[in-house]
């Protein structure tokens, strides 16, 4: 199904990899598991693998795997999405503390 | 519960038991106060600030009427005690291990009777830890003394007439008098070494910045954080090493001490001698007979030009904030025996075992 | 319907774009949460730009899939308490992998004549996507008790683990080779579930973090395979950026915690340990080690920060350093006061004189008095060196040779992080049940060290 | 060239002019140096230090003979400048501007004299400058007495039996002395405020973390960079100025001075009246008259429970740290004066021409 | 012979990674050189495989044009001085930018029917090309003092540029609508050379590093562009990489300078400013100010450093400050001493009380004559605050009020690093010459601001 | 000459460019200059564009512009080079101070 050269593909692998190091080399402890769970849900594109193999699916056999593999991927897409908001409520900016308090 | 505050009477006594600031915690708290006139005047508290805070202002032949507690600093004179009814509870410095006819004296009379020294040195007993009170103010004062006496300046400075080297100090026995000292000397810039017997106080002297100074003698400690005394030896191999490095020293201050016995003798005559002339020792310890065998308690003696500091009561000194301190001490131990202003000793309790002195024969 | 392949490719690079960047503000505090709409928005367009490709059909089993998987993942991750997401984090990691190990099955069965280029990533989707699966279903019944966290480990573990793996490869490089059975490839994915499930066995619930972040970076590489059976940029792209970044984090999860990777994963093997979390207290309650970074985190968004200070601090000298952290923070806007109990190092005073040294102003020092019934509005108490005078046992336990001993009421703050180099008690020779408390967290070191990598993490956010 | 140091004859003076390390460098500078025996003895420098460092000790009978140069501290009494040959130079404080008579008796012997405090304040000159080397042992001194005499700790401690507060200081006139008493007390731990006249001086307090006490004063700065006299109207703002202000301290330190001036009377009786029982007040400028209406020069005195401490010659009080000072800021004029021992006087020089008080007629 | 793609494309994919791990070193002080090798490995790589590739002929003329290319190349970065690098570094760009439009032309010439995509990459390659070499020459020329270093302004400046570029945008736009005559391309390149000119004269020499890094990130995106017209993915990427990085490179290097890039590459229109160089002596000689940065790197790797404080870390209250960036550099095997000046501050041991203040050990101080003699061994002096206790002139200048006082031989040092907030004299009121010696360089600012950013750069580094 | 789909070139060119961002976000001041000089090397790489106009070129137009763009290509990578190289003499690192002399 592939139609690029191989080594285009890799030209590009080679790119997202070291892009995927260098992006997240500065995070602070404190997110790791935000970040992890972030990272999570991106994954879930693989959906867009799922909906093409069940919305091209002619025989039954790739309905049903296709089928599991859309339930997995989207649950993966939906529930890494909403657990990683949930863990990030956490970091909402602080009001900045008003004058007189500062003072007092 | 009647409270009475005599003016002190000893010789060169300057503090007072109870400041106004107390005297008006434990006017709300139950009590009833009665305080000599210019009780705390040598200390910088005034009548009028004794009134204010809710204290009654009273002559000193009157003082003793109706008093269930009395509040001292030093031991009272004979005359005081035979003035006090049989069962009033005396708090105050008591020297319960030197002074045994004093205690004696209260004994026969049916005083209620707990020494301020025997507090038990455990946490909950912090807030009544009048040793370790005085003894900071003592050795801060020590500093200030050896300062004022020695001809050079404490810090290092440099400036254009050429650069002062700072003073080099030795502070001995690194209890809290000692550990006071050395904050103190640190403070105003000379560079501090320091020494005690317990291992444990190593850690302590570098944690402000001194360098402790090895002789190479260990005591032990105990249970209450006190040094025992040492072998007549190992007290011969200090003398030796001391002798050995107390010429480098510009000032020396000594506080050891062991609870009960006379001061060990540290500093030797010939130790004295190898100091330089202008040199200063300051025996905080003179009250129990010195750590130098050069001090006579309470005097300033100069030996070779090196000057030996034996001045008693340091605390007396710094009459405002010792006594502040003081008084703090002696209202905890108050509302620990009697709180709310009724007496309430549970002999149980080990504060209340441990201070008190004695006690009328058939009494509470 | 779009059919033009160059339109189809332009909206996944807005995919692709909204990913880089969503990893991007992921790693900064101030931009996370952005972050992971940026990222939804980017899934969003992938999402709608290959429904509308032309030729998709099956649109009921689509929708009635969707509809499930989506149901799934709103109750999942909204029901959990705050304290399982991790497991939820491993759950959802588990399905991607699954799904990735399906699509490469699907495509196995699907393409007639596969070349080495489809059949390489499709054993390497569906290896990886198992394992990935596998492992996580373990992490999952793991950290939700499902089966017990701690390491499970028998002799033999090893070996049977390599040959599992092994044979796992060996039938992935028979099916490259040719062998064109269906079962073949069965055998590798039924293989992988295995191995994933032994992997994980063997590791204890402390861990288990470093694992999911590893069996994430797994995920997606197996999603970046997909996209090789695919030929799709945006599934290669994507799971390599996860895989790339889930690879780092897994090494900066495991620094943190000071172990390498493979003491993470192999140590319980030979030997059970004790979990990572530090002593544990009888009754289940464990202490909780921090690192400095964390601790800048907490500090630079309070709006409150204590400083209790004690003997450690001395014994460390760090009274300068903590100073700096202090007007650090302050110029951040963050209120700092210190509080000193009266009995705090080993001579009366020894905190004032060590913080006049460092020209802590005096109006910044509050005595215990004053200052305990602030800790109820403080987010942030920060215990330096400083022991017996934090301890609630003098509070609640008459039996406590501290009992009747005023303290600083430190216990009563939103959080408390404890400075000092070890579990070892202070003066009084005593544990302090402060550190058992859910609310305390110990930053082990040396106080003046701590400090410094403080003021470092908090200069760095 | 040979140079000649007596021991001090003023009453209270224990500092010596040229201390061993100096002469050791100047002997080695082609100097002949004589010291009469026990000069340095007060100041903790021996007999032995000096003839090790090259001089000849001599009694006093024969220091005078051959002498070309006499190095002192004080002025030399009438009996001492009857011995000096005319020609002879003179180094040491001389008070030209406060003691006519004594410089009568110089210029009519034909003594070639030059006055310490006559050096003028130029960059090039600041190695003599005996004036700032003086006011820094006076400032540091001053804080110990104050320290010694006031009732409280200067240091805020938060112990056991409660928080002490810290001694809150108050500085009047930040000149050299002024300074170093604010950095002193500030090591110790107080809560320091000062206040001087010239603007300039705002910036060098706080850069010493203390804090300027704005009295609503400000005088001029004369290029010497020594304050001018206040109008009367000034004087008397700042009295009522500081008389509102001075209840809030426990120590005052008062440098203030304008030169060849009686020094500025800046706190009358009724201030002092103000100030809490206990508090002190070191007078610096107790040797021209003082800055307090209470002072008494050369004593320390008690009013209402303030003590003020009039001691005069502070420096003399460290002498040994004084005097190194000083002796460097004597052999730096000598060798300026005589390089190399031969006497070459430059009267186009300031420092020479500004220095010398009296030289005789017909001289060089 | 090559001819195998995928064999090209992986070589090309061996250069691209060279290329990036080259970028990363080259940002690091401690990789940076290596870097430069990896980066150099990258593109032999590159060349090799170019000239390996299937159908390369005319050998002569590739080997006589090397040839020429390589010699001006080593001469031209040999011989040069150090200090005349900067237009070593426009002048290279140019070339390359120069390059880039040739291969653009040569590709419209040689393509018998380009597409859309060829004929936009085609004159985006020639345009940015072109301006990039005429940009870079006129750089070079300014630099290399062959035309005037200061602005060239002149009225309607503005309008004329905006019209040049515009002519070269529209013919540029003529081209890929279908204009496929020669002289259209011709004409872009001949007016985007004229851009060039015109857009670089009016920028003052002081401000040329950041056009140089402007022209180089163009060159780079001609490069890029270059790639989509011959469809070389390494093209592509390596020219984006530079493109990229030359682009937040200049953003970074204006921020250094507090400027704006906008202000650096317009700031002349409408109005001569002064050179962002600073002060200027009578004689030429000029202050040169530095950045946090700069010194950072200059004291992490020195190997001694003295510092000499004045009246200034008084009055900053800098000493805890201080303090603490000596024990930084001390810990990073630096030796560090303090000079003290007799005189320095206000009161005879003003710098040994805030010294103490700070606790720094008295064994670190030095007075003036035992520390005079190494300065001449010492690499860096931090000169904190004091200005008279440094001045030559007091050794120099008789006529001068301070001469005859000893100072702190500080000129004598290798460098001189100056923190004070201004220009200012200090307490005789007298300029210090110190400050126009080559060898120093000055840090402008509140000295306990100026220390903390240098802690702080330290650390970063 | 392109065989790729512009989008996947497109592709490749977006994950250059924020690698390019990326990769030397952290860049300190001191390295500004030879950074700069290292790019201006690597965008040398236009050499490969000049090689293959020249290597394939056949009529004289294109030899004379693929001449004249081999020998500037070639200079910027030769003089780019070498000028960073120089530049970055002076990062040579420092001998670690021996242990004696630091305790003097
Ligand atoms: N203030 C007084 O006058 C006085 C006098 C005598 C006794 N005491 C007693 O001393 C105690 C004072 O309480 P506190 O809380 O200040 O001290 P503490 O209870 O003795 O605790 C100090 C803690 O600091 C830690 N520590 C030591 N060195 C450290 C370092 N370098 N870095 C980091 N942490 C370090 C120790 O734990 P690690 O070993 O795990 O690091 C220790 O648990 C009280 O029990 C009091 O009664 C006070
Ligand atoms: N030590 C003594 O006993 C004594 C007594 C009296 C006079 N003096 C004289 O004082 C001078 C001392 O020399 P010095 O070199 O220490 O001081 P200085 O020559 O007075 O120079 C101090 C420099 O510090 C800078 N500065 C001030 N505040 C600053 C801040 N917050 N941050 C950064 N820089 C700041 C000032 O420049 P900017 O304004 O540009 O920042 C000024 O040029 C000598 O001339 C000496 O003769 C000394
Ligand atoms: N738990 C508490 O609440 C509490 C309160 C106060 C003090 N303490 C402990 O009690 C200890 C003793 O306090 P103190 O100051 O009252 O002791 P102290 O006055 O009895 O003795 C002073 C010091 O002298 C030392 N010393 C004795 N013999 C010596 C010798 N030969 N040479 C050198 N030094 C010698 C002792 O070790 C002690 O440190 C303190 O260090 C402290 O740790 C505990
Ligand atoms: N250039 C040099 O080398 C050099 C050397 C030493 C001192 N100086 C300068 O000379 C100045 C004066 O030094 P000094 O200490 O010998 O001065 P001083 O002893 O003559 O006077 C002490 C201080 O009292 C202040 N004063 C006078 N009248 C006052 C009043 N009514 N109220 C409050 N304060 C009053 C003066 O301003 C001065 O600061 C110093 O501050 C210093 O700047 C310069």
């Amino acid at each position: 199904m592939s139609d690029l050269p191989l080594v285009v593909e890799l030209t590009i692998l080679f790119l997202a990899a070291f892009l995927g190091f260098e992006v997240i080399s500065k995070v602070p402890t404190m997110l790791h598991t935000p970040l992890m769970s972030g990272a999570n849900f991106i994954h879930g594109i693989v959906i867009v693998g799922a909906i093409l193999v069940l919305g091209t699916a002619d025989d039954t056999f790739t309905k049903v795997v296709g089928f599991a593999a859309m339930v997995l991927a989207t649950a993966n897409v939906v529930g890494g999405w909403f657990v990683t908001d949930r863990m990030l409520g956490m970091f909402k900016r602080r009001p900045e503390p008003r004058d007189e308090e500062k003072r007092t | 519960m009647r409270v009475v505050v005599p003016k002190e009477t000893a010789p060169g006594e300057r503090r007072v038991a109870l400041v106004p600031e107390t005297i008006s915690k434990l006017a709300a708290g139950g009590y009833e106060l009665r305080v000599e006139r210019d009780a705390g005047a040598a200390a910088g508290f005034l009548d009028e600030s004794y009134a204010e805070a809710g204290a009654e202002l009273v002559e000193r032949s009157a003082l003793y009427e109706g008093a269930q507690v009395v509040a001292r600093v030093a031991p009272p004179s004979a005359d005081e005690v035979a003035a006090l009814a049989s069962g009033t509870l005396l708090i105050g410095f008591l020297h319960p291990l030197t002074d045994p006819e004093g205690i004696a004296r209260l004994r026969e009379r049916g005083v209620l009777a707990f020494a301020m020294e025997s507090i038990p040195r455990i946490t909950r007993a912090q807030s009544m830890d009048a040793l370790s009170s005085q003894a900071t103010v003592a050795g801060y004062k020590a500093v200030l003394l050896a300062a004022n006496s020695v001809q050079k300046l404490f810090p290092m400075l440099m400036t254009a007439a050429g650069t002062i080297a700072p003073v080099r100090a030795l502070v001995i026995g690194a209890g809290v008098a000692g550990l006071q000292a050395i904050a103190t000397a640190r403070r105003l810039g000379a560079v501090v070494s320091a020494f005690d017997v317990r291992p444990a106080v190593r850690e302590q002297v570098e944690s402000l910045g001194a360098s402790f100074l090895d002789l190479g003698v260990t005591g032990e400690e105990t249970a209450g954080g006190y040094a025992t005394e040492l072998t007549p030896d190992q007290q011969a191999q200090q003398q030796a090493a001391l002798e050995e490095r107390i010429p480098d020293f510009d000032v020396v201050i000594t506080t050891a001490a062991i609870p009960g016995r006379p001061a060990p003798r540290l500093i030797p005559v010939s130790a004295v001698e190898r100091m330089r002339p202008g040199s200063v020792i300051v025996d905080v310890a003179a009250e129990t007979g010195g750590n130098c065998e050069v001090t006579v308690p309470g005097e300033v003696v100069e030996h070779g030009g090196v000057v030996v500091i034996g001045t008693t009561n340091l605390p007396s000194l710094m009459a405002f904030h010792a006594s502040q301190l003081y008084s703090r001490n002696v209202a905890a131990l108050l509302q620990h025996l009697a709180p709310g202003g009724e007496l309430a000793l549970d002999w149980e309790d080990e504060i209340t075992r441990e201070t008190c002195v004695t006690r009328p024969e058939g009494g509470s | 319907m779009i059919s033009d392949p160059s339109v189809i490719g332009l909206l996944y690079l807005v995919t692709i774009a909204c990913f880089v960047v969503a990893l991007r503000f992921l790693s900064s505090p101030r931009h996370a949460r952005r972050g992971n709409w940026v990222g939804g928005a980017g899934m969003l367009v992938a999402i709608a730009t290959t429904l509308a490709i032309d030729g998709i059909g099956n649109w009921a089993l689509i929708v009635v899939a969707g509809v499930i998987g989506t149901v799934v993942g709103v109750v999942g991750a909204r029901t959990v308490k705050m304290t399982a997401m991790p497991q939820m984090v491993a759950i959802f990691n588990g399905v991607g992998g699954g799904a990735a190990a399906l699509v490469a099955l699907a495509e196995w069965h699907h393409v007639v004549e596969p070349g080495a280029e489809e059949t390489v990533s499709i054993v390497l989707s569906a290896l990886i996507g198992s394992v990935s699966f596998a492992g996580s279903v373990v992490a999952f019944s793991k950290l939700q008790e499902l089966i017990h966290g701690r390491p499970i480990v028998f002799p033999g573990q090893n070996v049977l683990n390599l040959l599992v793996l092994g044979g796992a490869s060996a039938f992935g490089i028979a099916a490259i080779a040719g062998a064109e059975d269906e079962w073949v490839l069965y055998l590798v994915i039924g293989l992988a579930l295995a191995f994933g499930v032994l992997f994980v066995l063997p590791i204890g619930g402390a861990d288990m973090p470093v694992v999911i972040s590893l069996l994430n970076a797994l995920t997606g590489l197996a999603a970046s395979a997909t996209g090789f059976v695919l030929g799709s940029t945006v599934l290669i792209v994507s799971g390599m950026l996860v895989g790339a970044a889930g690879t780092l984090l897994t090494l900066l999860m495991a620094k943190a915690m000071n172990r390498s990777v493979a003491n993470v994963l192999f140590g319980a093997f030979g030997q059970v340990q004790a979990g990572a979390g530090g002593a544990r207290a009888d009754d289940g309650r464990t202490v909780r080690a921090t690192t400095p970074e964390d601790v800048a985190v907490q500090l630079a968004y309070a709006r409150k920060v204590i400083i209790a200070p004690g003997y450690g601090m001395a014994v460390a000298q760090a009274q300068h350093d903590v100073r700096q952290l202090a007007d650090l923070l302050e110029e951040r806007g963050v209120e700092v006061k210190y509080a000193i109990h009266p009995v705090a190092g080993r001579m009366p005073g020894h905190m004032n004189v060590l913080l006049a040294e460092a020209n802590v102003p005096y109006t910044q020092l509050f005595e215990m008095d004053e200052i305990n019934p602030e800790f109820p509005q403080t987010d942030v108490v920060l215990v330096i060196g400083a022991n017996d005078v934090t301890n609630p046992a003098a509070r609640n336990d008459p039996s406590s040779p501290i009992y009747g001993m005023p303290i600083l009421d430190v216990d009563k703050a939103a959080s408390v992080v404890v400075l000092k180099r070890s579990m070892n008690p202070g003066f009084a020779g005593i544990d302090n049940e402060l550190y058992l408390d859910p609310k305390t967290t110990m930053l082990f070191g040396d106080a003046k060290d701590s400090v410094l990598k403080l003021i470092a993490a908090i200069k760095a956010l």
